[in-house]
């Protein structure tokens, strides 16, 4: 817009602008993620650290490489890149196959940003995309979980940090069993460790809170620490990089949902403090639902799709087939955003109240 | 469908209702005739192959018999009646026996929800040993790959080798309940070894099971006598 | 958050808080600049119909006396600045960077500069109807910026009364501290206009508010409140766009103006502080508008401060006069979100200018060419339009020229530009320009219908 | 004869087996009307009500066939019904209510080529729905249908105002959006299981 | 018709390819995502939808003088209907497992958009000969887009084609392809493949033009 070509500089009002710029809040987000992926890195080892740079150098060269070939300016530069392979290799279990990952980043900058017209433009969050899009294509690698601080919470055990969890490293195209063949006398069947949620669902164990609160527990690669990712997550807030009616109305409504829930049997359901603190929710509700493209403008909108992505994670949980749902939940809020945001639209100043006539 | 579709055309004058509507005749006794003649042409091979289908799945589950027989099991009423037909609407077993018309086992069919839809299965019932010694899913939508482990996976199978379905004499009710536990867990013989990864799909089963064997077996025990009978007649 | 009950301070939702940059020059009182040796006095400085000049070229001209008349109702007469001899009558560039006429004058640097045009007057004996056409005589518009012919205000429409005066002493615009030094240093003035306001409009009470970064301001009127005067000074948060009349009008009465109308129409009547304080000073004497306080700020200048100065003054002099860096720089005349930039220092100061502003390329908030990235959807500026429009959405609608949905879905007209949302974007979109442009091409769209 | 319970069946119908992003049917209107979210809405209440009508009607239909034992007319009889249906529920919401004559009037016709309609009918005749069944079962699919075309129209009138790529422009990216949608749907299987 | 009508090659071609009804028409949506999950599913249904368009594209250019016009339409539907009906039977001959497979989508052929709309658009205009190879051209690119489909699908999604292993025992194969998911992304890159190709060409065809107007000139 600016039309200076004086020595003195002339535009259109306003002619100051606020410091905070786009890549300055994703830049923060990759901050405030790193906590948790150094978290990761040291109760998985190695195989967490090479799924995290896999993912990421994956992604930040497919956004490049998409770029270049529609012909535009490349935006690795704006670091969003860097945070849907960050999240992606977040939420996939740790010792998942390299290949597999390489694929989901892929599939999220392709299909989840680039093909939407890239940076904001995209309906849902990217890295979900290609994690939903590895749930439905690789569903028994997906559930393939190490424990934490393998073998055995060995937390100063050196092992996890020089040896690799089999299955990151099978052959492009194969099951991680084509390892097995190629090297003898290796097994695979060694690793299955259940996910807190799992054990809920599946055999009514609950796992204690300090465990999930710390991250002592098998799970995705950066979802088991809740103390980390509320650090983070209140970094964003403090810094006023998220909106914090998001993660607010999720983590309230789960509470809310899965409180009832507990009250009407206690027996088979688990307490709130567990629906909080474990699987993916508070990744998903800090870092996740809170990416700014895929939620709604509107102040009371936001509202909305919290409590309408908290409830449905804690009813999949609970109520469906599946142990953990919060993907499920971001997605479905992603794809309501439109509507929310076209159902509330903010009433304009000065604009007549209903049945006020002029 | 005449009158539907008249309203959205203009009628020109030229037409005459007459002329149509023999027309119309004319179109449709052609394909009333081409449809019977069709349908004329393939009953019997539609008939063979769906009595196929049953026989062939009974027979696996059921291995060493050569003869089956359809019973239909009015739960409600504690009622077992031969139902060669397939009219009933009841839940249907199927008995088969050996060269010598003795009862080798009761095929019974099943279903119930599985992870994305209805899943139905055929399991085999030996009243001699009180237990399940044959199974097989008839049909599902269950995920490839994952959920679809209940008909590939060896092991799973091999939980029905011999499953636990005791009848307590007494009561007439099953001793223990079928029951699917964690992968690697199984300890009793009416328990079911979960599939690795697969747990939702595996606990369907049991579940499916568990309620089939609560319902089903107690009427055909109380009415073996008839169904052994079945056999030799 | 604006949470009732536990911020009991007086404001309205939404807005932004840009840094202040008040230091530079709150604390430096008034002072009057010298008399630039050539002025121009541009027939145009106020919305309305243009003045239509009364002098000849050649002609001398006493400083107050009448240079120029009203064009129509709308329109206000213009006043020589200094004693000296009209040079011409011709085009000169104007802030929009067009050519407008104006009266140049060349300033005798002998004459004592003492005004000698005026009457003591009794303004208690006007009426209201008497009370418009003085105020239009002595050529005050509304100095908060608008410039927007006073006495017009003061003429009330058929069926419309106002019971309440507002009287915007905000100043929210950063850098500029006019109406905070007038505030603390002519209180008598600003009371006897807001009297006269009063009078003219018959209205109950006047409401003065302040920002709440000038508390001093907020002492010092309210120690000065006269007897009689039915006058409270109320302390409003600080925050931008706190002075647009809409918003203050809500701050102060709790009262809406409904879309596409004004203050009137919710019984309210909107004056600045320096408006008042003019029109108080000029009216007993009856003397015309020729000078006005100025703030000259920003990083480019060495000497920032509060400058009394001549209608005309071109900013060339009054840049020699305070030190410019003649660093690269932006001058901008009002404030830094709403006033206008100007590629050339041979314009005057016109009646409507609040500030001169220089502010250096460096300035952390200074605008670089900085890469525009696309909406990330945040929702900063839906939080911080006052209008509670969606600049967000609105656009997103502008980059594909949906501009009549902007309009009639999302309400494009209520925007008054107050550049909030251009402030905080953070992928450097320029909304604001963005609704300027598709406001103009709706305004075309529509002209030959 | 079918023994899935009702609530089973409306969740399965609206959310599990979603009649659009799971079993693929009504997928050209899905397509087609979802461009803007006012007609998607106003589809999806007319494809609501539709279905209702209609499996109502071949629900009766069927049980005639069987008695008269002339299954090998089904087709027949459930597209002649169902065009008929159509007009007629035309005809009489233009007599007895204008106003929603004017909401749905010119998507009834559309409604005839939409194979969700005549897929509903098949599929309560292909499990055997008993009539309570077969009613909750045509409400739960044409709600699903209608949530699935209204969140595909947000979404749509959104993807407006993007930078699609000149080359995904129009169904491709229509598609890869319902791809999407339908693994987000994945998450709702085994929903009420246990 | 007027007798100058397209070549016989032309016209059969028209559907196989330059009007292909799903990838450039966008037609009869629902069976091509339903029933594509494996080639075997993909061809049945190809060759039905075939079977049912030939015949009645057949059966409506014999009668289309004979038809008045009021009834046309219901005269069709009638026609196919009972043409999609004879499939239903003769596949439950066949093979009950593919009938299973397919299910409700052989009935669903009545409301294939394609079907109707050749009845419509061209039998119900030209002659026997000229609709039956319309028809044919039209059902071999309806089935052509099927397998494409149906090809991927399988491949990708269990690594076999036509039920044959193609990969060796250690195939991880790309489940969601199965899945109604992969329906939607498959479709939708085969348009996105189509789409860039034609693209590309249109470019290229640009880029020729310009060349020789910069020669001419």
């Amino acid at each position: 817009m600016s039309v200076g070509t004086h020595a003195i500089d002339i535009r259109t009002s306003p002619h100051i602008k606020g410091r905070v710029t786009t890549d300055t809040i994703m830049l923060n987000v990759v901050y405030a993620l790193l906590p948790v992926t150094a978290f990761a890195v040291f109760v998985f080892g190695l195989s967490a650290f090479l799924l995290v740079i896999v993912t990421t150098g994956t992604c930040v060269l497919t956004e490049h490489v998409l770029c270049k070939l529609a012909r535009k300016p490349s935006t690795v530069s704006d670091y969003s890149a860097v945070i849907t392979g960050l999240l992606l290799a977040l939420t996939l279990p740790p010792g998942f196959p390299l290949w597999m990952a390489i694929v989901g980043s892929v599939i999220s900058i392709g299909l989840g940003k680039a093909l939407f017209g890239g940076l904001g433009m995209n309906p849902f969050n990217p890295a979900l995309v290609g994690r939903a899009f590895l749930q439905a294509a690789f569903p028994v690698a997906i559930t393939t979980w190490t424990p934490a601080f393998w073998p055995e919470m060995q937390i100063w055990s050196t092992e996890r940090f020089t040896s690799i969890v089999l299955p990151t490293v099978s052959l492009p195209f194969m099951r991680p069993e084509s390892v097995a063949s190629f090297i003898n006398g290796i097994t695979i069947d060694g690793f299955s460790g259940a996910t807190p949620l799992s054990r809920m669902k599946f055999d009514h164990e609950t796992t204690s809170i300090i465990d999930l609160f710390v991250g002592m527990t098998a799970g995705s690669t950066g979802e088991t620490s809740s103390a980390l990712i509320i650090l983070g997550g209140v970094y964003l807030m403090a810094r006023r990089m998220m909106n914090w009616r998001i993660p607010v109305a999720i983590l309230g409504s789960a509470t809310v949902v899965s409180g009832i829930f507990y009250a009407l049997n206690s027996e088979i359901y688990p307490t709130p403090l567990f629906v909080l603190f474990s699987g993916g929710l508070m990744l998903g509700a800090m870092f996740m639902a809170s990416d700014m493209v895929g939620s709604p403008t509107t102040p009371l909108g936001v509202w909305i799709y919290g409590i309408l992505i908290g409830s449905v994670t804690v009813v999949i949980r609970l109520k469906g087939g599946l142990p953990e749902g919060t993907m499920y939940a971001i997605l479905l809020g992603n794809a309501c955003t439109p509507l929310i945001d076209n159902l509330t639209q903010p009433r304009i100043f000065g604009a007549r109240k209903k049945g006020e006539r002029k | 469908m005449n009158a539907a579709t008249e309203q959205t055309l203009p009628m020109p004058k030229q037409t005459s209702s007459a002329y149509m509507i023999l027309v119309m005749t004319a179109v449709a006794t052609l394909c009333g005739l081409l449809i019977v003649t069709v349908y004329q042409a393939t009953a019997p091979a539609i008939a063979r192959n769906q009595a196929q289908i049953i026989e062939e799945s009974v027979f696996e589950v059921l291995p060493n018999a050569t003869r089956q027989v359809a019973f239909a099991v009015d739960t409600a009423a504690g009622a077992v009646t031969v139902d060669a037909e397939g009219q009933s609407a009841l839940p249907k077993v199927f008995a088969g026996y050996d060269d010598s018309g003795a009862l080798v086992g009761i095929a019974i069919e099943a279903g119930g929800r599985g992870y994305q839809d209805i899943i139905r299965i055929l399991y085999s019932y030996s009243p001699d040993c009180g237990c399940i010694d044959g199974f097989k899913v008839l049909d599902h939508k269950e995920t490839p790959g994952l959920g679809d482990k209940i008909i590939t996976d060896p092991d799973f199978q091999e939980n029905f080798a011999k499953l636990d379905a005791k009848l307590d004499p007494a009561t007439n009710r099953p001793v223990n309940q079928i029951v699917t536990v964690k992968h690697g867990t199984k300890t009793e013989p009416w328990q079911i070894d979960a599939i690795s990864g697969a747990t939702i799909s595996s606990k369907a089963i049991g579940r499916i099971m568990q309620s089939s064997t609560d319902e089903m077996l107690p009427v055909i025990t109380a009415h073996l006598d008839e169904i052994r009978k079945a056999g030799t007649s | 958050m604006w949470l009732p009950g536990l911020n009991s301070r007086k404001t309205f939702s939404h807005g932004i808080h840009p840094p202040e940059s008040k230091e530079l020059t709150q604390d430096k009182a008034i002072r009057r600049l010298p008399f630039a040796p050539h002025l121009i006095i541009p027939l145009s400085q106020h919305t309305g119909a243009p003045a239509k000049p009364i002098v000849r070229e050649g002609q001398e001209v006493a400083r107050g006396e009448p240079i120029a008349e009203p064009g129509g109702f709308v329109s206000v007469p213009m006043h020589a600045p200094v004693t000296g001899r009209v040079e011409k009558i011709a085009l000169a560039r104007d802030a929009r960077g067009g050519m407008s006429p104006a009266i140049f004058i060349e300033q005798y640097p002998a004459a004592n500069q003492e005004i000698l045009y005026g009457a003591e007057t009794d303004i208690d004996s006007l009426t209201p109807e008497e009370l418009v056409k003085a105020v239009q005589a002595t050529g005050v518009v509304g100095l908060g910026g608008a410039a927007f012919p006073t006495h017009v205000k003061l003429a009330l429409p058929e069926g419309k009364s106002v019971d309440t005066i507002i009287v915007n002493g905000c100043e929210c615009e950063p850098f500029l501290t006019t109406d905070h030094r007038v505030m603390l240093e002519q209180v008598d003035s600003i009371f006897k206009g807001i009297r006269i306001v009063l009078r003219a409009l018959g209205a109950k009470q006047a409401i003065v508010g302040i920002e709440t970064n000038k508390m001093d301001a907020v002492e010092t009127m309210r120690a000065g409140i006269p007897k009689g005067v039915p006058c409270t000074i109320e302390a409003i948060e600080a925050k931008y766009p706190q002075g647009a009349e809409k918003m203050l009008t809500k701050a102060l009465v709790n009262r809406e103006v409904p879309s596409g109308g004004l203050p009137i129409d919710v019984g309210v009547a909107v004056f600045n502080v320096a408006t008042l304080a003019q029109i108080g000073e000029l009216m007993p004497v009856r003397q015309g508008l020729i000078e006005r306080v100025v703030t000259v700020s920003g990083t480019g200048v060495h000497n920032p401060g509060n400058f009394l100065m001549a209608i005309g003054t071109p900013l060339r002099f009054i840049m020699d006069q305070v030190g410019f860096k003649e660093r690269e720089c932006q001058i901008i005349l009002g404030g830094p979100m709403m006033g206008t930039s100007v590629g050339t220092l041979d314009l005057p100061v016109t009646k409507g200018v609040t500030g001169i502003l220089a502010i250096a390329k460096d300035h952390p908030l200074a605008i670089r060419n900085g890469k525009v990235f696309p909406c990330i959807k945040c929702g900063s500026c839906v939080e911080a339009c006052p209008m509670h429009l969606n600049p967000s959405e609105l656009g997103l609608l502008a980059r594909k020229q949906e501009y009549e949905t902007m309009a009639e879905r999302y309400h494009l007209m209520d925007c008054f530009e107050c550049g909030c949302c251009s402030f905080v974007c953070p992928s450097n979109i320029p909304l604001v320009q963005y609704f300027r442009v598709s406001k103009a091409i709706n305004r075309e769209r529509k002209v030959p219908k | 004869m079918n023994s899935a319970s009702l609530s089973f069946i409306f969740i399965d119908s609206l959310l599990i087996n979603n009649l659009v992003l799971a079993v693929f049917l009504g997928i050209c209107p899905f397509l087609g009307v979802s461009g803007k979210l006012e007609t998607a809405t106003r589809m999806g209440g007319a494809v609501i009500f539709v279905m209702l009508v209609s499996s109502t009607l071949t629900f009766g239909i069927n049980r005639l066939l069987i008695a008269v034992d002339a299954e090998y007319l089904r087709i027949i009889a459930y597209i002649v019904v169902i065009a008929s249906t159509v007009q007629l529920v035309e005809m009489f919401i233009k007599k007895t209510s204008p106003a929603l004559f004017r909401a749905l009037g010119i998507y009834l016709p559309l409604i005839t080529t939409n194979c969700a309609i005549l897929g509903v009918a098949m599929f309560q005749t292909f499990r055997e729905y008993s009539f309570i069944q077969s009613l909750v079962f045509s409400i739960g699919s044409g709600l699903g249908f209608a949530l699935a075309l209204v969140i595909m129209s947000g979404i749509r009138e959104q993807l407006n105002l993007a930078d699609v790529p000149n080359v995904a422009k129009g169904t491709a990216i229509a598609l890869m959006v319902a791809g999407i949608l339908s693994m987000a749907f994945m998450g709702f299987a085994g929903l009420g299981s246990n | 018709m007027s007798k100058a009508g397209p070549s016989q090659a032309s016209i059969f071609l028209n559907g196989l390819w330059k009007e292909n009804p799903v990838f450039v028409q966008v037609l009869g949506m629902c069976p091509v995502l339903a029933v594509t999950n494996s080639v075997r599913n993909a061809i049945a249904m190809g060759l039905s939808t075939m079977f049912v368009l030939v015949m009645s594209s057949t059966l409506v250019s014999l009668v289309r003088n004979i038809v008045p016009k009021q009834v046309r339409i219901a005269t069709y539907i009638l026609i196919i209907s009972t043409f999609v009906t004879i499939v239903d039977y003769v596949i439950k001959a066949v093979s009950i497992p593919v009938y299973k497979a397919l299910g409700p989508f052989i009935a669903l052929i009545v409301v294939n958009c394609i079907i109707l709309g050749r009845a419509e658009a061209f039998a119900s205009k030209n002659s026997v000969y000229r609709s039956i190879l319309d028809a044919f051209g039209m059902g071999i690119g309806f089935s052509f887009a099927l397998l494409c489909l149906g090809a991927v699908r399988e491949i990708l999604g269990a690594g076999t084609f036509l039920g044959v292993p193609l990969f060796g025992p250690y195939f991880e194969p790309w489940i969601i392809f199965l899945l109604p998911s992969g329906g939607f992304f498959t479709l939708g890159a085969w348009l996105l493949a189509f789409s860039l190709w034609k693209e590309r060409r249109t470019r290229k065809a640009t880029l020729a033009a310009e060349h020789a107007q910069e020669l001419a000139s």
